[in-house]
């Protein structure tokens, strides 16, 4: 395992490099622009100067080895000197900037992590305590009304988008009721019993509708992974042993059919981090999603390949911790 | 009589049964039978259905906006007075038809890298890279480039709709097939090892027929959940193309669109916001249903039951 | 005893504050929504509204226009005129003189070497400056003395009020940006995410693309002003959830630019919360012609002069009935509510450029269209669609994507198919369609189609620089990439004569009569459909006093004076 | 043998029905036997003879739906386990009685280790803290004659032999000292070698620990050197029961002698995997009213399509039921 683990680990190193060099060929190729969205007030000429100041006119691959550069070199060694508050050389060196906030692309990252993580990232975890019991009972009980009712509303959960939900919340819950606030606050520190519940209830909505979205997918593949599970010999031998029912449910059949949904959820990890775009746009958590989304909508290059990247970074990272879990979780997959 | 006679008369019989057996274990499964009744009904209804109400979808009608249900007008109208329930008709053969073609087309390009990549150890690798390759692509710069590479072309060789319509289903297809693929690989990786598998592959069964024997029988159920997940996916998709200026033309309803353009008329004209939304939820809850039995029915353990 | 008394002044003060005279930060806290977020506050580094009007809040032009476009001084102790000598008789130079005893929210003083710092941050190669457009023809700037500053142009300038008037090129402050010049310009995050200000608030936090809180600047030259202790500019969402949070959640103050359906927004209104405001200035929309052929089948002539004239829309009689048979007040009625109004002109404002020659168009006549048609020999084929001699009246109308020009276009679609004319509708995102990518097929330079939309206007209160849009040499071709504006490809020397002549004129009256003769040609050639006037609207909360919405400036313009009830 | 002791599991008319959704299977009717302490009782027939139901359906093994145990009476201990409720039943299947399935690929779970899965019932019914259940395993998997037993315990199902999976089953059967153990065609998917070896496993563990087994096979051989007494099924009926020599000897219904006649080549042939109503004998859609082995029966008579034989005495200790009687070629008088 551990070598398995090492080999792909050093594979990723060239998958990495090759995969930021097609986002940023992608990215490139894409026909938007970062003046797309500037007043018509601002004369074609001019425009024209802005994108050569982004160094827009300068070959592909010279920007590419700069971003390389920026992103592999500069940030690593800027991090290092924040964290043991060392100088290394000048200390002058070119960072990865977004166009559009001319600030560095990993400061606004930084900045947005805790919301998103904090919104996004609850939601999944809701969406799992929701959906693996609702699995179990679902299947065990199969074709009861508990599993009926619960096919439903998955279905419904799943088939309704998030801008139709989220905005259905708010008219109920913000306008309606009075009950939540419609426009999540960024800046709110969370420091006594009032902040801290001010900060529930704005999390609330965002955290319901992404969970339930969650919720869905992944109680129909808890739920198809039981059934499978539930007609195997050896819970049968389970049975014969004289174990309880719960038991015999949660200890073999579930260890069991946790095997794919395990893979399911680590495999949609990196989705966190890439934050709910719709979400965080109809909630106003202007989280690494809406980072995103602004990004992509004023082609700012620098911001979407960093973030992007990051995100791949992720995918495969987590994709190799699913794969080990696999490994662990399935006792008869050994990689070698 | 020979073995060979013997085994032959066996084999054609069990192959003519099964699939009535099939179809039989199919048949008792409630949910399955009326999400199918439901699904060939609402197909049925958008195709036929624009025959019968002859209001055109894109008929505007501007001093009946914003009504509600009406003899005239069944569901209602939108902010330009054309008739919802027209548009729904409309929308909803543009949304299955995209619906079901993107999620076959992705359901086949993840059950093949899947299964590939799960059985043949040297594919792996490779395949599961272009995997992680696809999930980490940012798909709204990726659908920007391929509108902007293939759409007058198609458009050109298709008309505009075709080839909208294939520019749309390649796209979905192409961006949503990697989940299934991972979850078909983890499956068949697991697969591989049991005894059945092992002892179809020590009497010497060529790769193609265990696969096919053998292989996707047993990755079915995940491959179910996927597909009935996939269509809603596909639904779904398909409007966030056209809110993004990339989907058909606008004067070209889909179930997805009128479900977008009618969330801000919520509380104005609330008939609006159910139809569609109603459309889109039972069809995927009828395909689910249909997955459901489709499932059972050809699970040998449970069939016969 | 003394020291309390002092105490019980301050109690009676504080106590009666809400009814006496309002002081500075009396009224607590401000909350503004921009569903577009803001992401850097120094106009220069970016164009986009949303950044200029978060700036307008803390740095401050000479002088700016009032909601009625007036110009009134700002940080400028007047307006230079050539009447009061601030403006050179022979129209080249242009002399400001700063009010005294302003200072930066540092509390240092500001100076005409600020003025012109900013000038030359500007101007300076490689910064990507956005605001250069204002800066036009300038030659130089220099103090004359701490207070004054004297701007040279390279020739005469009818119109000087370029540089330093309106919200888009605002006084920065040198001692802050001196090391940020030029290719530095982007590296000085901390500058340009808190720029030092004269205006009446102060960063206190900066969330790029998110929220910015403010706090009232300690050293504003108005000690009563503003009013409001701190405020809060956040960014995100949509424009319904915007207007949603004024109108109907009453969770903010004012909300910017809500494009939505009218009978939403109208809905909204009822709530009780908050008032819709309105104001119009120079935008309109409208249909562009593409006067030459767009036919794919020219390849790299697809579009341009070479490729030779369009099939069927130089045919003045098809412009005509094209727009005779539009509902222009329909339209504004369906799509902008009171931000709309019918409008057969280019340039709809100021009121003393407005032409009434063309007012044909605001009244919809489909039959007279349809007549004009069948004179002119298109006459309808088997399929109801006009042609003649093989050339079918097929219009592919393209814009952004957008839900209002969705709507608009499907009902011209509808006009148009009873005047027999077939219509194929394509809506392109924003970013690509006015992203000017010299790769991408889709931008509206390119105008690979028959028709698009979109919305055009001018800063300020001058058209002198936007006539010139139709000029011939500002038609976008390969040869200069696709850069320029006129995308009907209209080419008419008299109409350049004209325009050559207005850049010359100096007294207001001749230019207004020039404009018309301008605006009236580009109709009436029928190199442009113009269909909606289109104002502005916003909300504020009615708790909110103060608020005049101005489009001629920044909406934030006269924040100092908003108060809470 | 231990003759004439009081029987430590008393079965009387068990019937149990499968309702599918193209009605309802009679899979097993009217058995009745007894199994006295120690002895081993072999339970023969054809798959699909209702071999196995009968033994599930004693200790409310079956997925219920769709089967329904609907007559009869299980007396174990005093205790009627078909009336009895689920936790008495579970307090005593794995402890009392003892369950060995015939395929050991899949009846063991394959993601936990075999010594977890050993301890299961070790703590479960005999209270027992891990350390000790542990030591126990090991002793269990030594008595099953697994090799190296103590190590073996971190291992997963998948790193055994099927013969050796069977051991670890039997082990775990064994492992609360059960009065009844029940092996469902233990060594039908194993291969002969292998088949014998377990055979003798079983012998020398009854020699030990002296419980009482009920053996199921379709292969008269293997229980030929085994069993005490013998029982042979067809269509979810007891056809046939006697002492295992008697049997040999003397078969008087026309399906065990047809058996008895199979043995040599029935040996050699690969068994295919088994399905529960799949099969040979007869699906029977409602409860037999005439012998449901008459349609192969060479000797059958006119009253065999009137009457379902019932069982009667035919020898000391020996019943059989069928209306032929193999000594005059005639009916037999009943």
């Amino acid at each position: 395992m551990l070598n398995y683990t090492i080999r792909r680990l050093m594979f990723t190193v060239p998958v990495l490099l090759f995969i930021s060099f097609i986002i940023f060929l992608l990215l490139d190729l894409a026909p938007n622009d970062p003046t797309g969205n500037l007043p018509m007030t601002i004369p074609p000429e001019v425009r024209q100067q802005i994108r050569e100041s982004l160094g827009l006119d300068q070959p592909i691959w010279v920007r590419y080895l700069l971003w390389c550069k920026q992103f592999f070199i500069n940030e690593p060694l800027n991090i290092i000197e924040q964290w043991f508050g060392i100088q290394i050389g000048d200390g002058d060196r070119l960072r990865v900037r977004s166009w559009a906030t001319r600030s560095p692309v990993v400061d606004l990252i930084v900045e947005r992590l805790p919301q998103t993580l904090w919104v996004v990232g609850m939601s999944y975890v809701v969406g799992i305590l929701i959906a693996i019991p609702i699995g179990v009972v679902s299947a065990y009980r199969q074709y009861s009304w508990f599993d009926q009712i619960g096919t439903f509303i998955s279905m419904v959960g799943f088939s309704v988008p998030t801008f139709f939900t989220g905005v259905l919340m708010i008219v109920i819950f913000s306008v309606w009721l009075g009950w939540f606030p419609s426009i999540y606050d960024t800046t709110l520190v969370v420091e006594d019993w009032a902040s801290f519940m001010q900060q529930v209830r704005q999390m609330a909505m965002p955290v319901f509708v992404l969970a339930l979205f969650n919720a869905a997918q992944i109680s129909r593949f808890m739920r198809a992974s039981m059934l499978d599970n539930l007609n195997q010999d050896y819970v049968r031998t389970a049975r014969a042993k004289g174990l309880k029912e719960r038991t015999v449910l949660l200890v073999h059949v579930l260890r069991n059919s946790l095997i794919p949904v395990v893979t399911v959820i680590a495999l949609n990890v990196p989705q966190v981090f890439g934050g709910a775009i719709i979400t965080e746009q109809v909630f106003k958590v202007n989280g690494l999603g809406q980072l995103l989304i602004i990004g992509i909508q004023g082609a700012d290059i620098p911001l979407v390949q960093t973030l992007t990247f990051i995100f791949a970074v992720l995918i495969v990272l987590f994709n190799l911790i699913a794969d080990i879990l696999y490994g662990i979780l399935d006792p008869r997959i050994r990689y070698d | 009589m020979t073995d060979a006679t013997v085994q032959d008369a066996r084999q054609s019989r069990a192959g003519r049964s099964q699939w009535a057996d099939v179809w039989d274990q199919f048949k008792t499964h409630r949910g399955a039978l009326l999400g199918m009744g439901f699904f060939i009904f609402i197909s049925l209804l958008v195709i036929f259905g624009p025959w019968l109400w002859d209001i055109p979808p894109n008929y505007i009608d501007i001093r009946a906006k914003n009504q509600g249900p009406s003899l005239a007008h069944p569901m209602g109208t939108d902010q330009l007075g054309r008739d919802t329930f027209a548009q729904v008709l409309a929308g909803g053969r543009v949304s299955l038809l995209v619906g079901v073609t993107a999620m076959a087309l992705s359901l086949v390009l993840g059950t093949l890298v899947g299964v590939l990549a799960g059985y043949f150890k040297r594919l792996d690798g490779p395949l599961m890279r272009l995997t992680d390759l696809f999930l980490a692509l940012p798909l709204l710069p990726l659908l920007l480039v391929i509108i902007m590479l293939f759409r007058d072309t198609l458009r050109a060789a298709f008309g505009p709709e075709t080839g909208i319509f294939i520019l749309i289903v390649f796209v979905i297809g192409i961006t949503s097939w990697m989940q299934t693929a991972r979850i078909v690989r983890g499956d068949v990786l697991s697969l591989k090892e049991q005894e059945f598998v092992l002892a179809a592959r020590s009497i010497g069964t060529p790769s193609h027929r265990m696969i096919l024997r053998h292989i996707l029988p047993n990755v079915l159920s995940p491959i179910m959940v996927s597909a009935t997940l996939g269509i809603a996916n596909a639904i779904i998709t398909e409007s966030a193309l056209s809110f993004l200026g990339l989907g058909f033309p606008s004067d070209f309803p889909t179930w997805g669109r009128l479900l977008f353009d009618s969330t801000n008329f919520m509380t104005l004209n609330p008939e609006r916001v159910i139809w569609p939304g109603l459309a889109i939820s039972l069809t995927v809850l009828s395909v689910n249903y249909i997955g459901d039995g489709l499932r059972d029915a050809l699970d040998p353990r449970i069939r016969g039951r | 005893m003394k020291y309390r008394s002092i105490l019980a002044a301050a109690a009676l003060a504080l106590a009666s504050a809400p009814m006496a005279q309002a002081g500075r930060g009396d009224a607590g806290n401000l909350n503004i929504i921009y569903w577009q977020a803001a992401s850097i506050l120094n106009p220069y580094l970016s164009g986009g509204t949303k950044d200029i009007d978060a700036s307008a809040l803390i740095l401050e032009p000479l002088a700016r226009y009032d909601e009625n476009g007036n110009m009134v001084p700002w940080l400028a102790e007047e307006i230079p005129t050539v009447a009061n000598g601030g403006v050179s008789e022979d129209l080249t130079t242009i002399t400001w003189k700063l009010k005294e005893g302003i200072k930066w929210s540092d509390g240092t003083d500001l100076t005409a070497d600020d003025v012109v710092f900013t000038a030359n941050y500007c101007m300076a190669p490689d910064g990507g400056c956005q605001g250069l457009a204002a800066f036009a023809d300038v030659a130089n700037v220099e103090a004359l003395d701490p207070l004054t500053v004297k701007i040279t142009f390279d020739k005469p300038k009818p119109f000087p009020y370029g540089p330093f008037v309106g919200a888009t090129t605002p006084i920065i402050q040198r001692a802050q940006f001196e090391n940020c010049v030029g290719a530095k310009a982007p590296e000085c995050t901390e500058q340009n995410f808190n720029p030092v200000g004269t205006g009446p608030f102060r960063v206190v936090e900066f969330r790029a693309n998110d929220v910015i809180t403010m706090e009232a600047n300690p050293n504003y030259r108005d000690p009563d002003k503003p009013h409001f202790a701190t405020l809060t500019f956040k960014g995100g969402g949509d424009a319904a959830a915007a207007a949603r949070a004024v109108l109907e959640t009453g969770e903010f103050d004012y909300a910017w630019n809500l494009q939505i359906d009218p009978a939403i927004l109208s809905q909204m209104a009822k709530g009780g919360k908050g008032t819709v405001i309105s104001a119009f200035g120079t935008a309109v929309e409208r249909l562009m012609v593409n006067l030459t052929n767009p036919d794919p089948a020219l390849g790299e002539k697809r579009s341009t002069l070479e490729g030779g004239p369009h099939p069927f829309l130089t045919d003045p009689a098809v412009r005509r009935a094209l727009s005779l048979a539009i509902d222009r007040n329909l339209l504004a009625e369906v799509g902008y509510g009171a931000a709309g109004q019918a409008t057969c002109n280019v340039v709809p404002a100021p009121a003393i450029y407005v032409s009434t020659a063309n007012d044909e168009c605001l009244v919809q006549d489909i039959a007279k269209a349809n007549a004009i048609l069948d004179e002119a020999g298109w006459l309808p084929g088997p399929d109801g669609i006009r042609q003649k001699d093989g050339v079918r009246l097929s219009i592919l109308y393209q814009t952004s994507t957008n839900a209002v020009r969705q709507d608009t276009q499907a009902l011209i679609k509808q006009w148009w198919s009873e005047i027999g004319v077939e219509t194929e509708l394509k809506n392109i995102d924003a970013a690509v369609f006015f992203g000017g990518d010299q790769s991408s097929p889709d931008t509206f330079q390119k105008f690979y189609a028959d028709i698009e939309m979109y919305t055009n206007l001018f800063d300020g209160t001058d058209p002198e620089t936007y006539m010139k849009s139709w000029t011939c040499e500002e038609i976008p071709s390969p040869a200069n990439n696709w850069l320029g504006s006129n995308m009907p490809r209209y080419c008419n020397p008299e109409y350049d004569a004209l325009w050559a002549k207005l850049a010359a004129t100096g007294p207001l009256e001749e230019r207004a009569e020039i404009v018309k003769q301008l605006n009236d040609m580009l109709v009436q050639d029928g190199a442009m459909i113009p269909l909606i006037h289109r104002g502005r609207v916003s909300a504020h909360a009615n708790s909110l006093t103060g608020v005049k919405l101005n489009t001629w400036d920044s909406e934030m313009w006269n924040v100092a004076d908003w108060d809470r009830q | 043998m231990p003759d004439g002791a009081a029987p430590v599991l008393d079965v009387k008319g068990l019937k149990t029905v499968f309702r599918t959704r193209s009605g309802e299977v009679h899979a097993v009717n009217s058995v009745s036997f007894d199994l006295r302490p120690g002895e081993l009782l072999g339970v023969v027939g054809e798959s699909g003879s209702g071999k196995s139901v009968t033994m599930m359906s004693l200790i409310g093994l079956l997925p219920s739906p769709p089967a329904e145990v609907r007559r009869g009476q299980v007396l174990f201990d005093g205790i009627d386990l078909l009336s009895a409720d689920d936790d008495t039943l579970r307090s005593i299947r794995g402890a009392r009685i003892g369950f060995v399935f015939q395929d050991p690929m899949t009846s063991l779970n394959p993601v936990f280790t075999v010594g977890f899965q050993l301890m299961e019932p070790l703590r479960r019914h005999m209270g027992m803290s891990k350390a000790r259940a542990r030591a126990r395993a090991a002793e269990l998997l030594e008595l099953v004659g697994i090799p190296d037993a103590a190590s073996r315990l971190k291992d997963y199902p998948h790193q055994f032999s099927g013969g050796m999976r069977q051991r670890v089953m039997i082990a775990m059967a064994l492992a609360c000292d059960p009065e009844v153990l029940i092996a469902d065609e233990p060594t039908t998917a194993l291969d002969v070698t292998i088949q014998a070896q377990i055979l003798e496993l079983v012998k020398e563990l009854r020699r030990k620990l002296g419980m009482a087994i009920i053996w199921i096979t379709h292969d008269l051989g293997v229980i030929a050197g085994i069993a005490d007494r013998v029982m042979v099924m067809y269509g979810g009926q007891v056809v046939e029961h006697a002492p295992v020599r008697e049997l040999f000897e003397n078969p008087q219904h026309p399906y065990t002698r047809a058996l008895l006649e199979t043995i040599p080549t029935v040996r050699g042939k690969r068994a295919p995997r088994l399905r529960v109503i799949e099969g040979q004998p007869p699906v029977l859609g409602a409860e037999p009213a005439s012998c449901p082995f008459r349609p192969r029966c060479g000797h059958a008579l006119d009253i065999c399509a009137r009457a379902n034989p019932p069982r009667v005495p035919v020898g000391p200790a020996h019943d059989a039921a069928c209306f032929w009687n193999p000594e005059t070629g005639g009916p037999r008088d009943v």
